[in-house]
């Protein structure tokens, strides 16, 4: 409740955001910070560049969805479809390439497109329809599963003729997988847009508060379409590496894709009842989540021990992140 | 020969059954289009696409017969709701390429007390031919299967020192079959040593590429892969190839899917025991139309379809 | 000064089942500041909203400036210049006070990326101009109420407007801020900007404005100047009936002391020390400045915060009350300030939100008394004269004064022996003040005790028994029945 | 706007109530009229008594799960954890008959009390650590899954020793499969549970508003928690009377049970925000839900094209459900 003059402001301003940046992200840094001091105890190879590299490039899938997905969940809505996004848009892909024989680059362009207008289609079921997006995502995951399903014909798609294709996901540059890179270059693109221009301004808005954006004269009903256009083509963009990195289009990919999505979003801070949260934040939640099954393979744990192992790291670092902040939920329910 | 008709328990059943029979020659001489239904384990697998190109040769092509072809996801709840939908129907029998071994026996109890016979194919149910639940039960030599890839194992080390990763499915217990057959046969020999025996963290592609990549980082002296299926030994040969590895070692799988085929025409997977899925559906389907015809069944009740080793030397018979 | 500048022409709006605006016109000069007042439900919000774009109306013609214009966006109403304050606080919690304050209309720069620099200097500029006391960094979420009011002015100027709405603005203010805003109002009204002004305070219409429209059941009845006008007057118009007596005090006895609570300090620090008794059948008031801890120790007497040291007697014996279900045993009753954040169950019936404390007279395990549940509801529904279809009626569809009345009731229900009433007539009309005011004093007649948080000043006099001032979380003056004089209090609230 | 007195007004409320009830359900009730005239123009085995009592037996422990469900949904919360319950008490009661011979009935019992622990430590981690129920109700779903897969290696847990258990889940009444009884009993029990007791009235408070309900004296925490047991004890249960049907403990049943049984509840009206909703607009959701997946197997619908037809349905008949409510999204977040 101190007084602050716009003059002796600058430096107090700054003070605000820093911790106001730190005490968004503290809990899931911290968390990290722990669970990857253990991971690099107990097992002498997982400080290494390398497997640094393939945690990254194992999560870098999962990191796409995410990004695109904290844009929905910021305005309170859920995509459940992204899996789905992925299968088609990964064998659509391998199917223009193998079966028409369709340069890659456009193979992958018409199959980002084809992601697009299904975003789109989800964004207008849920802005135009009125339908909840649970419901309406949950309609559109078993629809394009089902496309993806028919047009392969259930079947892996081969990708031979094109090694252009397979560097395209599997490459590396460098010493960098080029997944890596695309992770990267998508961050800061989606950062950007979220933190540095109106329509990141207006997701926070429309999640934080609809009726104040429909008052303040933001179209909503754009704003939320265009959030669902985004993971339509991120998570598009996700299975085609995927696809890239397998060398063949396989229309089982991607299931259960939406709750590793979501669960980075959520242990990387963003509240799914919208209007809070940070790209950030999701990023160091994907990464989490990849050093944690990254860990637990190399140890060579039991997959049926790491399942619970992982449930329970999944309660631990969100339980980090909730007690680091002050305001309870009781509390922040009243405010 | 036992078979559905003859086992009947309950004077209910038998007579159901003798309605359905006196119906279903009925249609035959009439000409009218039986129907054949068939629950497959899980349609997004190649193998099952095989399954039903099998089954559906014989129904539609041979005896011009309407084909049902319903999936089961590899789930065993949706398994037995399909065999109930198959029931509603009132189909005239029934292949069923099961995605449990257990799983489905109750309902086929009610499926034998509304007299439609049924052949199994692929898995091996638990049930006795006394029980009279299934007509035959068609089946791969999985474990003969393991058996193969580990003899090409063995032939090729030589004697030298070979380290084997493993990767396993305990869920899926036709994969067990191999994996034992694999692992009892390189028992003998003490220069074939596991390094890792583990399974993904879910069944899916995305866990087995992440669990392969970790092998190829984890240890430095891999020789040799063995996977259950061949989606998985697919996988491990993109981990391979991504830390640029894949050269001198040896990439194995079972069952025989085409871009397995193409892959080791390529010379990245060393090769594979393929099954012939198709040819399970045609023996079990031919049973199930033998005993419509009210003939009898004229050979064992177990039928085992051989596996067929592939690698690079036979490959171009399978393309 | 006089030109008309807007000039809305039967406009008619109708909701499902409700025909909220039914051919109203209305007027606006330049630089005038033109109430709007009205029963609550009169249609207030509903023209006002027709006008901003929040929605279009079903049907009439709006001219600005002698040009007929069309508003069927909020976008629409801001290219005409025309902006509101509504009467819900319509502010991202989540978001800083600049982004709220250019929420929709973000300054952008270089490359199409949003100029954060500018976004930030201006609103700074803007919250100084309106006396906000706050960095344009800060959270929404964690500013005052009022500070958030400040905000809705900023963001209202933050445009080139020419027509202000504001739509309860005083509702969550106290006096000194209500002074504040009064001059800022001024300054607006010297540059040639007008606006409209909506309140069911009385005596802040004749203190600030030019012209007054009435609405009743979504019809105008007339258009007068201020300074022709009477309280009574208006009062006869709004209602549609004369109104005997505004603040009903009746003379009775009162009794021995019932509750006594010692040197609470709360938690947090937000209230320190904080002493007082009540006595039987007696009423008093707590005045303070908005922020100075009022709801926070109520909040501690009902359960729902902890106190770090304190006690409460009640009947002279120490009472531990822990959760608010201990204080609803011990016979206190809380009607919380914002009925829609802490009081409703908005998408629930009359009847639920009524019954929802007294589950117990008609409901045990699997063995529901429907006929003794609407008796309660309908009880209350008669006693307070709620305004509703049926007590199946959703509270969300209510009129703010009946939702009041509705969580009034449901305190009722419980029969309590204190009633904690935090703000009782925040944005209630006043023919229903009036009956509110009657309620609380047939309520001491019979027995019960009343504590009343107010920023009113005139219906704390005119009603408390007693009022303790409170300042910066501390209780700083007991004053009795003839000591309650509006500077008086104000000198203590203040802290001067 | 008519003020009522409380004399007049009996017949009003009925009337009142009726129309209420209609409204909500409304919906629902015309989709699945629609859908279920369509499936019996389409197929003439689709009618049939027994063919219907295979719709109901299939839906059963969906139908379980769902109920429990919407009392976690009208909490406005979620649990993800049904299909891990369903498989960690299926297979421990299976466990326990054949390998501890352990008598049925007390091998039910303990799954069940299994269920409820793991239920309450749902209930525990949301309310007293402040978790949010998706996350909470994902790691345990890892949890439970991982334990089920643990104590049965993976494998199927055969029983054959005990026909009783068989007929537990298998087993008819004359001509009425048992697992339709449960799914009535249940469903009277939970309509009851909710319509016509004190928990039932906080339930619909707490999701309503969570402040109010506190205000108002609810122990707010004691209702979510005992939410999540209802969901653990219900889905524990159903997924017996499922591994029973297979006769079986199958450790991998019940992946993606909770999108089935949150797609009934929403397609049966229940707003996942919280405190709207209706068990009867569930027990039509899941049976909708069956008659969609029946139809599509009886006329031999491919299995691929099936996902296309659900999606599409459920699509559909949630737009109905909308369409009849004469506000809109838009406008009730104005208010
Ligand atoms: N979105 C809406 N949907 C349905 N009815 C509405 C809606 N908004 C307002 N109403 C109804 O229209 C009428 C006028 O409401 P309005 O909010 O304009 O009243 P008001 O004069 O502003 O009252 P108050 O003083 O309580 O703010 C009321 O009967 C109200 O219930
Ligand atoms: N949810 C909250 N988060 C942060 N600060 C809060 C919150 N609620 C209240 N405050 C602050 O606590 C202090 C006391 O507020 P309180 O509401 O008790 O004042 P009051 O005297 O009751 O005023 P009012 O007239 O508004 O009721 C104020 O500084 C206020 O800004
Ligand atoms: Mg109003
Ligand atoms: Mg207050």
């Amino acid at each position: 409740m101190n007084q602050i003059t716009t003059g002796k402001s600058e430096f107090n301003n700054f003070k605000v955001r820093f911790m106001g940046a730190l005490k968004t992200n503290g809990g899931v840094i911290l968390a990290f910070i722990i669970v990857f001091v253990i991971a690099s105890i107990v097992s002498s190879k997982f400080l290494t560049f390398n497997n640094q590299m393939i945690i990254l490039r194992t999560i870098s899938t999962t990191a796409l969805c995410a990004f695109a997905m904290t844009f929905v969940v910021l305005t309170s809505g859920i995509d459940l479809s992204v899996g789905s996004f992925m299968s088609l848009a990964g064998c659509l892909t391998t199917i223009l390439i193998s079966w028409y024989a369709v340069p890659s680059f456009l193979a992958i362009l018409v199959s980002i497109g084809v992601g697009l207008a299904f975003g789109a289609a989800n964004g207008l079921i849920i802005t135009k329809m009125n339908m909840p997006p649970f419901i309406a995502t949950l309609a559109t995951m078993n629809i394009m599963r089902g496309i993806s399903y028919t047009i392969t014909g259930g079947k892996p798609v081969s990708v031979t003729a094109d090694s252009l294709f397979e560097n395209i996901g599997a490459g590396f540059l460098g010493q960098v997988p080029i997944a890596v890179i695309y992770v990267v270059i998508a961050f800061v693109f989606l950062w950007m847009l979220l933190n540095r221009t109106r329509f990141g301004r207006h997701i926070y808005a429309v999640g934080g508060n609809l009726t104040a954006a429909k008052y303040s004269g933001i179209n909503t009903d754009k704003t939320i379409f265009l959030a669902y256009v985004l993971t339509g083509v991120f998570s598009a963009f996700g299975g085609i590496i995927l696809v890239s990195r397998l060398n063949s289009g396989q229309p089982t990919i991607g299931e259960g894709a939406e709750l590793d999505a979501i669960a980075a979003c959520i242990v990387g801070g963003t509240s799914l009842s919208g209007g809070s949260g940070t790209l950030t934040g999701t990023l160091i939640g994907a990464v989490l989540m990849g050093v944690i099954s990254n860990i637990l393979n190399l140890v060579g744990v039991n997959a049926f021990v790491q399942l619970i192992v992982k449930g329970l790291i999944i309660i631990f670092s969100v339980y980090i992140n909730t007690i680091r902040k002050p305001v309870k939920r009781a509390k922040s329910a009243e405010s | 020969q036992p078979s559905a008709e003859s086992e009947g328990p309950s004077a209910s059943a038998e007579e159901t059954a003798a309605e359905k029979e006196a119906e279903s020659s009925a249609a035959a001489e009439t000409g009218e289009k039986r129907t054949i239904g068939t629950v497959v384990l899980d349609g997004t697998n190649p193998h099952c696409t095989l399954f039903e190109e099998g089954f559906r040769s014989i129904v539609e092509d041979k005896y011009g017969d309407e084909a049902i072809v319903l999936d089961a996801v590899g789930d065993p709840e949706t398994l037995i709701n399909c065999i109930s939908d198959l029931m509603s129907q009132q189909v005239d029998g029934i292949v069923l390429e099961a995605c449990d071994d257990e799983a489905p026996i109750a309902i086929l109890k009610e499926v034998k007390a509304m007299g439609i016979p049924v052949a199994a194919a692929d898995m091996y149910l638990q049930t006795t031919e006394d029980e009279g639940l299934v007509l035959s039960q068609t089946i791969s030599q999985n474990y003969e299967a393991g058996v193969a890839v580990a003899e090409d194992l063995i032939e090729r080390a030589g004697g030298e020192e070979m380290n084997v990763c493993i990767m396993e499915m305990k869920q899926n217990s036709s994969g067990m079959m191999r994996i034992d057959g694999f692992v009892d046969t390189i028992a003998g020999h003490d220069n074939i040593k596991i390094l890792e025996q583990s399974q993904p963290s879910e069944d899916s592609v995305e866990a087995k590429l992440e669990l392969a990549e970790i092998w190829v980082q984890k240890y430095d002296n891999i020789d040799a892969i063995f996977a259950y299926h061949d989606v998985a030994a697919l996988a491990a040969v993109q981990a391979l190839k991504a830390a640029n590895m894949l050269d001198g070692v040896l990439v194995y799988g079972v069952d025989g899917s085409p871009d397995a085929m193409t892959s080791i025409k390529n010379g990245e997977m060393t090769g594979t025991s393929k099954q012939q899925p198709d040819q399970m559906a045609i023996s079990s389907a031919e049973d199930v139309y033998t005993v419509l015809n009210g003939g009898t069944i004229d050979h064992e009740w177990e039928v085992y379809i051989p596996t067929i080793f592939v690698d690079a030397s036979n490959v171009d018979e399978y393309l | 000064m006089n030109e008309t500048i807007l000039r809305m022409e039967s406009i008619v709006k109708s909701f499902p089942g409700v025909k909220a605006l039914q051919d109203v016109d209305f007027e606006l000069r330049a630089g005038e500041v033109h109430a709007l007042l009205g029963e609550n439900g009169a249609g207030k919000s509903t023209l006002m909203k027709c006008l901003s774009g929040v929605y279009p109306a079903d049907s009439g013609k709006i001219t600005l400036f002698g040009e007929k214009i069309a508003i069927n966006t909020v976008n629409d109403a801001m290219d005409h210049g025309i902006s509101m304050i509504h009467q819900e606080f319509a502010l991202s919690e989540q978001l800083s006070v600049a982004d709220n304050i250019f929420m929709g209309r973000e300054p952008v720069g270089k490359f199409g990326l949003t100029d954060r620099k500018a976004l930030y200097t201006k609103a700074q500029e803007l919250i100084d101009k309106v006396g906000g006391n706050i960095s344009a960094y800060s959270l929404v979420g964690m500013i005052s109420t009022a500070q958030k009011q400040m905000v809705e002015i900023a963001k209202a100027l933050s445009m080139n407007v020419k027509i202000i709405i504001m739509d309860e603005p005083t509702a969550v203010l106290s006096n000194r801020e209500v002074d504040a805003l009064f001059h800022l109002i001024g300054t607006l009204k010297a540059e040639g900007i007008s606006i409209v002004y909506i309140s069911h305070r009385m005596e802040e219409i004749f203190r600030i404005c030019d012209r007054i429209t009435v609405l009743r059941d979504g019809a105008k009845i007339d258009t007068l100047e201020a300074k022709k006008t009477t309280n009574e007057q208006l009062i006869n118009m709004m209602v549609g009936r004369k109104l005997e007596e505004y603040y009903t005090r009746t003379e009775h006895e009162i009794g021995g002391t019932l509750m006594e609570v010692c040197n609470i300090t709360r938690l947090d620090e937000k209230v320190r020390n904080a002493s007082f008794e009540l006595r039987k059948g007696e009423i008093i008031g707590f005045a303070g400045l908005v922020g100075s801890g009022r709801t926070e120790l109520m909040k501690v007497i009902f359960g729902i915060d902890k106190a770090a040291a304190g006690q409460i007697k009640i009947n002279h014996r120490d009472v531990r009350i822990k959760h608010v279900r201990d204080a609803m045993k011990l016979g206190i009753g809380f009607v919380s300030e914002d009925r829609k954040l802490e009081g409703l169950f908005l998408e629930r019936d009359v009847e639920f939100n009524i019954t929802i404390g007294v589950l117990d007279k008609f409901l045990s395990a699997f063995n529901l008394n429907r006929q003794k549940e609407d008796e309660i509801a309908g009880k209350y529904v008669d006693m307070l004269s709620i305004k509703a279809s049926s007590i199946q009626q959703k509270t969300l569809n209510l009129s703010g004064g009946n939702q009041q009345k509705v969580v009034l009731s449901k305190w009722l229900a419980i029969s309590p022996d204190i009633l904690i009433l935090d703000e009782p007539t925040r944005g209630v009309d006043v023919g229903a003040k009036a009956e509110i005011y009657a309620l609380i004093d047939q309520l001491v007649q019979s027995g019960v005790s009343i504590i009343m948080v107010s920023s009113e000043m005139p219906e704390l006099i005119n009603m408390s028994d007693r009022i303790y001032v409170m300042c910066n979380g501390e209780i700083k003056a007991c004053l009795d029945k003839d000591e309650l004089e509006q500077n008086t209090i104000l000198k203590y609230a203040l802290g001067v």
